[in-house]
């Protein structure tokens, strides 16, 4: 990979990393409402999924949705808006953290039902089929998520009819308060197997793997459309969703962390890739920038109208 | 004009959106080559072909889901779920995904989707196969449901649910498609109905029945029967349930001042519930008796034809209703 | 006695309940160790094992039709499903399984199952964590539906719930988690609360507002104020919804002779229309104003702090109701 | 197998069968409400699987559900009552031919949905599991059946928790009108594979393999609760119901139907085991009798009342 290509994904590592700390901060003052899962530890999948797609691309994505929307290339200032609960946030604060969306992005929305992605992109993926501009479908799904149903469905139906979709699994591990392999008896790549699918396995916190395997595999679906798996072994740093104190998790679990901490990484490749070190300090100082502004903006944004509560619920008769 | 069935108007009005529309597609089970369980898909895999006419596994939350990504994506589904029971599998796609996303995206794009489903009974298909639960859709914002009682309804509001950029549940009635009735020859005068708008059916000033789907008919002939004694029963077609034509009922009720509700769903938590609730509301003033409700027992729908006679609303259950009404 | 909270009394009930029968077992997802999204099981693991407690994967649709065949097969299965709007992934299970299978196989058995689940707004958990969809399920013979709103009546309704041979529904509300109140501290003294049996709360003799859940409160907010202006105001709480003690809000409305409907689900389509329906069919001469409803507008509920605000039922629109109905 | 087995094996497929028969004639004649879905081809795989199981072991079966009815054991009269949708079938005429059940028996009822009893049947493997008495149960499923995703949560759930289950697909490669083919891109075994779970296929249509199958894999799950499957090729002779004229079929797949009939395959077992040709005319007269007296008394049943709608909706409180 060239250092200049690096250097970018890295940058919007870093730019997830840090909307993601600011927002764990604005959740401890109190100033994020509802339930905020963060994505920390996992910041390498969606940025090397979506430096394969485009923005004419589709992805959805879950409860833990920050990454997969900020990768898409959304607005951060909407972003940060919405997860506020803010007029001016990409979906006028009627969503917030659970279902962020940008359709203009090919981002389909964060997800509060687990699993309910994998069928909507399904969709999305068919439709890209039936439009023959060789667009693809990208989903984003824990391994927690294995276990609904509806996977197995879409599994089944996006072989059978060679649909252009990537299943993307981060699985870290866990699923809420509990270790996934207590919730399951098999695994992707027996499933993959099940279902002929190809698949491949990456350590998801390292951007340059990730983003190989996505190329490699979106590549040929955009002519010869026909699903893949990608599944990313990547690490949660934090709680479920703030506020869990995580006393479930042994320390030495929490300790090894540190070491697989994808943005230091990615760093480190930067460095051994010849960067400069003023090169990673200007990207950080940047992005420090870039956030601090999405958020100030954010925060001084008015709240929506209460007499908005019946807007959009149906679209409008045109005239 | 020709004289077509229900299921033909279903068939027919399917067949002219593909036509005018390239991004319509079906979605379902055996739809295609079979032509659907209740033929309403015949022809169709032959004349648009499988890229347009999808036969799907079993998998009823995938064809719901599908159908809502895909309509993300600038397509227009038209999903079948082959009897209104199995809907039951695809309530996460319709409720938590279809109904929402607009609202919950503030408004940034639509749903354009439609899912057909036939409900009822009349076929002694036993408890798993006639449930009639449009009252829950109906409960659920971001939804629209239209209900069909003959062919050239079944034609209009089947076109326009494909119009329309919202998420709309199709409710056909199974034992309606066998029901005749004519269709104009030239497409362009195959007209649309309007979702949201009811009909008078026959006009009368002594009370009101409001009705959709197969109780239309049951309530024309309860009217048909008073109208014997003298007593001039205003029947309407609400076609729509959600939105449904409040006005037009409130309209009906400042005439004739008594109300009855007819559907062929369970009556408690039905449909009929909230046009009575509402009336009850915004019409007490008009209301000369009691609202009446004629709808199924609280029971599941029973398999034995003893017991489905029993079981399934009439005419002569409106006819009482109304005879309470009026008393 | 000692004070608790709503969520407590929900965890003494499942704890008095395996203690007292060994049939009684508990499902769902993250329940065990975890002691549930809410802590309704805290403890329960520790105390009764992983025979007792099975924590699932996130598998719903499983979740629900385990319980129904373990049910059938002996068991008293107490399922969790995380949040209520996570039912509409296992309708199938409770509604054409569980709901059905008694009557459809004639009597034959029984199916002793619960299913517990948290509805309701007030913490911006947004539009898919947030829905109050009771109406559904009482619309569907063969279910029963009761609503807590208090701690004392969260046990006892729980309770009840376990002991009961058919499939009940307990919908909690998670406003209400937090909510104290008094429980007995012997276990013997703890009682259960009859399903279908609502209760007079506050007595009066100007208008009657039925309300369950956590418009319970509410409407004790607004009878409060209203008795500042001598207007006296009854209030009811059903507990149950399905079967709800119609004999009750009529006995009320023969009294009152005005009548509100108050919950925090959509009013369209919701519990209320049913009250309102029957009681403007059976209560109509009792009735001296129109039945109005207070419930939450037809969107889905929003996120942000101001319009949750601004959608949820509170006391003032209660109030207003009220006033409108008196008018 | 021994002789007397084989003879009584055979005994319980051709009464499936005569049943059938005599249902699909009372169909023709209009007498039988509803759908009627035939089971005429498959009569093996009840009757194997049924001679693996007690009273107290439990099963739940699909729309095409006789064969599984009657191989449990169930009172002929009230079975044929019930599918006329008389006042005495065994569920009073309420369920007819999609819900036949009988709790006595351990039969947990047909089903008209596909797929439903795959968790019904989990859980019921869940309850024998807590109560240690043994006891088993097993789910009868068609191979359409396998692209409903509720099928993966309960392959899953089942061996998690090792539930002494057996799953038993009847691949007749038929799912309604359409060819399984087209609506699978996995199978069974595959499945099997990927949740690590006994698996076992046989010719649905050889009553000894199945039983003996049927046996092999039971037996140990009475003392080790653990989930296997087992896959019976079979085959739907009749229409997905009766009335559909199977114009998607082609004649050679019709035409060789003949020689898999499994009732003919083990009459020739018998034959070839030494049973003397009176054994099985032996049989056959008593199988008509059987069902002669059992229909003539269905027929001769009351209807329900219509004042029972409302029976049975809930259960009467204790006095
Ligand atoms: C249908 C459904 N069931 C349960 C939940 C509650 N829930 C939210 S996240 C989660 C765990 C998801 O684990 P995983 O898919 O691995 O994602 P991760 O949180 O690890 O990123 C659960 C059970 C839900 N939101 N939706
Ligand atoms: C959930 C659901 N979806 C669809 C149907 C309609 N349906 C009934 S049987 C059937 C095909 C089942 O095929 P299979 O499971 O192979 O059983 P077979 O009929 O071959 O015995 C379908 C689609 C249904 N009853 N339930
Ligand atoms: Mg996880
Ligand atoms: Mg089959």
């Amino acid at each position: 990979m060239k250092l200049t290509e690096l250097a970018d994904l890295y940058r919007r590592m870093l730019l997830i990393r840090r909307a993601e700390e600011r927002l764990q901060k604005l959740f401890a003052d109190g100033q994020v409402p509802g339930f905020l899962h963060l994505s920390i530890g996992q910041e390498a999948v969606p940025v090397g999924v979506s430096s394969a797609l485009s923005d004419r691309d589709t992805v959805s994505s879950n409860h833990r949705g920050h990454g997969h929307t900020l990768a898409k290339g959304v607005d951060l200032t909407g972003f940060f808006a919405e997860i506020l609960g803010k007029a001016t946030g990409l979906c006028k604060g009627r969503g917030g953290s659970m279902h962020v969306a940008d359709l203009s992005k090919g981002m389909l929305g964060a997800n509060g039902i687990v699993g309910a992605g994998l069928p909507i992109t399904t969709g999305s993926a068919l439709a890209h089929k039936m439009q023959r501009q060789g667009h693809v479908a990208a989903v984003y799904f824990g391994d927690g998520a294995l276990a609904e149903g509806v996977l197995h469905e879409c599994l089944n139906i996006a072989k059978l009819w060679s649909l252009p979709i990537l299943f993307v699994c981060e699985n870290n591990g866990w699923s809420e308060f509990s270790p996934t392999d207590r919730q399951l008896a098999t695994n992707l790549e027996k499933l993959g197997k099940a279902f002929a699918m190809k698949y491949r396995s990456v350590d998801g916190n390292v951007i340059a793997d990730v983003a190989a395997a996505a190329g490699k595999l979106v590549g040929p679906m955009r002519r010869y459309p026909a699903p893949a798996i990608l599944e990313c072994r990547t690490t949660r740093v934090r709680g479920h969703y703030e506020g869990d104190r995580q006393d479930y998790r042994d320390a030495g679990e929490i300790a090894a962390l540190e070491a697989r901490d994808p943005i230091r990484l990615a760093a480190e490749a930067l460095a051994e890739a010849g960067a400069a070190p003023d090169l990673i300090a200007g990207i950080a100082a940047e992005v420090d920038a870039e956030i601090e502004a999405a958020a100030e903006a954010a925060l001084a944004a008015p709240l929506p109208k209460s007499a908005d509560i019946l807007a959009d619920v149906y679209t409008p008769a045109e005239v | 004009m020709t004289e077509i069935r229900y299921i033909k108007a279903v068939n027919q009005a399917l067949w002219d959106a593909m036509e005018a529309d390239p991004s319509v597609f079906l979605i379902g089970e055996d739809i295609g080559a079979a032509g659907g369980s209740f033929k309403a898909t015949r022809d169709l895999l032959d004349r648009f072909g499988p890229e347009r006419v999808y036969d799907t596994p079993i998998s009823e939350a995938a064809i719901a889901g599908m159908a809502v990504g895909a309509a993300l994506t600038g397509m227009r589904p038209v999903a079948e779920i082959m009897f209104m029971d199995f809907t039951t599998l695809t309530m996460d796609m319709l409720v938590n995904q279809a109904a929402k996303a607009r609202s919950m995206f503030g408004g940034q794009g639509s749903v354009p989707m439609v899912l057909r489903t036939p409900h009822g009974g009349g076929l002694n298909a036993g408890p798993q196969h006639s449930q009639c639960l449009e009252a829950w859709f109906a409960h659920v914002p971001g939804l629209k449901v239209v209900c069909p009682a003959n062919p050239a309804d079944a034609y209009g509001l089947l076109r326009a649910a494909i119009d329309d950029p919202d998420p709309v549940i199709v409710v056909e009635n199974k034992a309606l498609y066998a029901m005749k009735g004519d269709l104009p020859d030239a497409p362009e005068a195959r007209e649309r109905i309007e979702i949201g708008k009811g009909r008078i059916v026959r006009p009368g000033h002594d009370a009101t029945v409001v009705a959709y789907g197969a109780a239309v008919t049951m309530a024309e002939a309860a009217a048909a029967n008073l109208a014997g004694e003298g007593i001039d029963v205003e029947v309407i077609d609400l076609r729509s349930l959600q939105p449904w034509d409040e006005g037009l009922v409130l309209e009906s009720l400042s005439r004739t001042h008594n109300l009855v509700v007819a559907h062929e769903a369970v009556e408690a938590f039905g449909i009929g519930a909230e046009i009575a609730a509402r009336m009850a509301d915004i019409g007490f003033d008009e209301l000369d008796g009691p609202i009446t409700r004629v709808g199924a027992p609280f029971a599941p729908s029973p398999f034995g034809k003893t017991l489905e006679d029993a079981y399934r609303p009439n005419a002569e259950r409106i006819e009482a209703a109304l005879r309470r009404t009026l008393a």
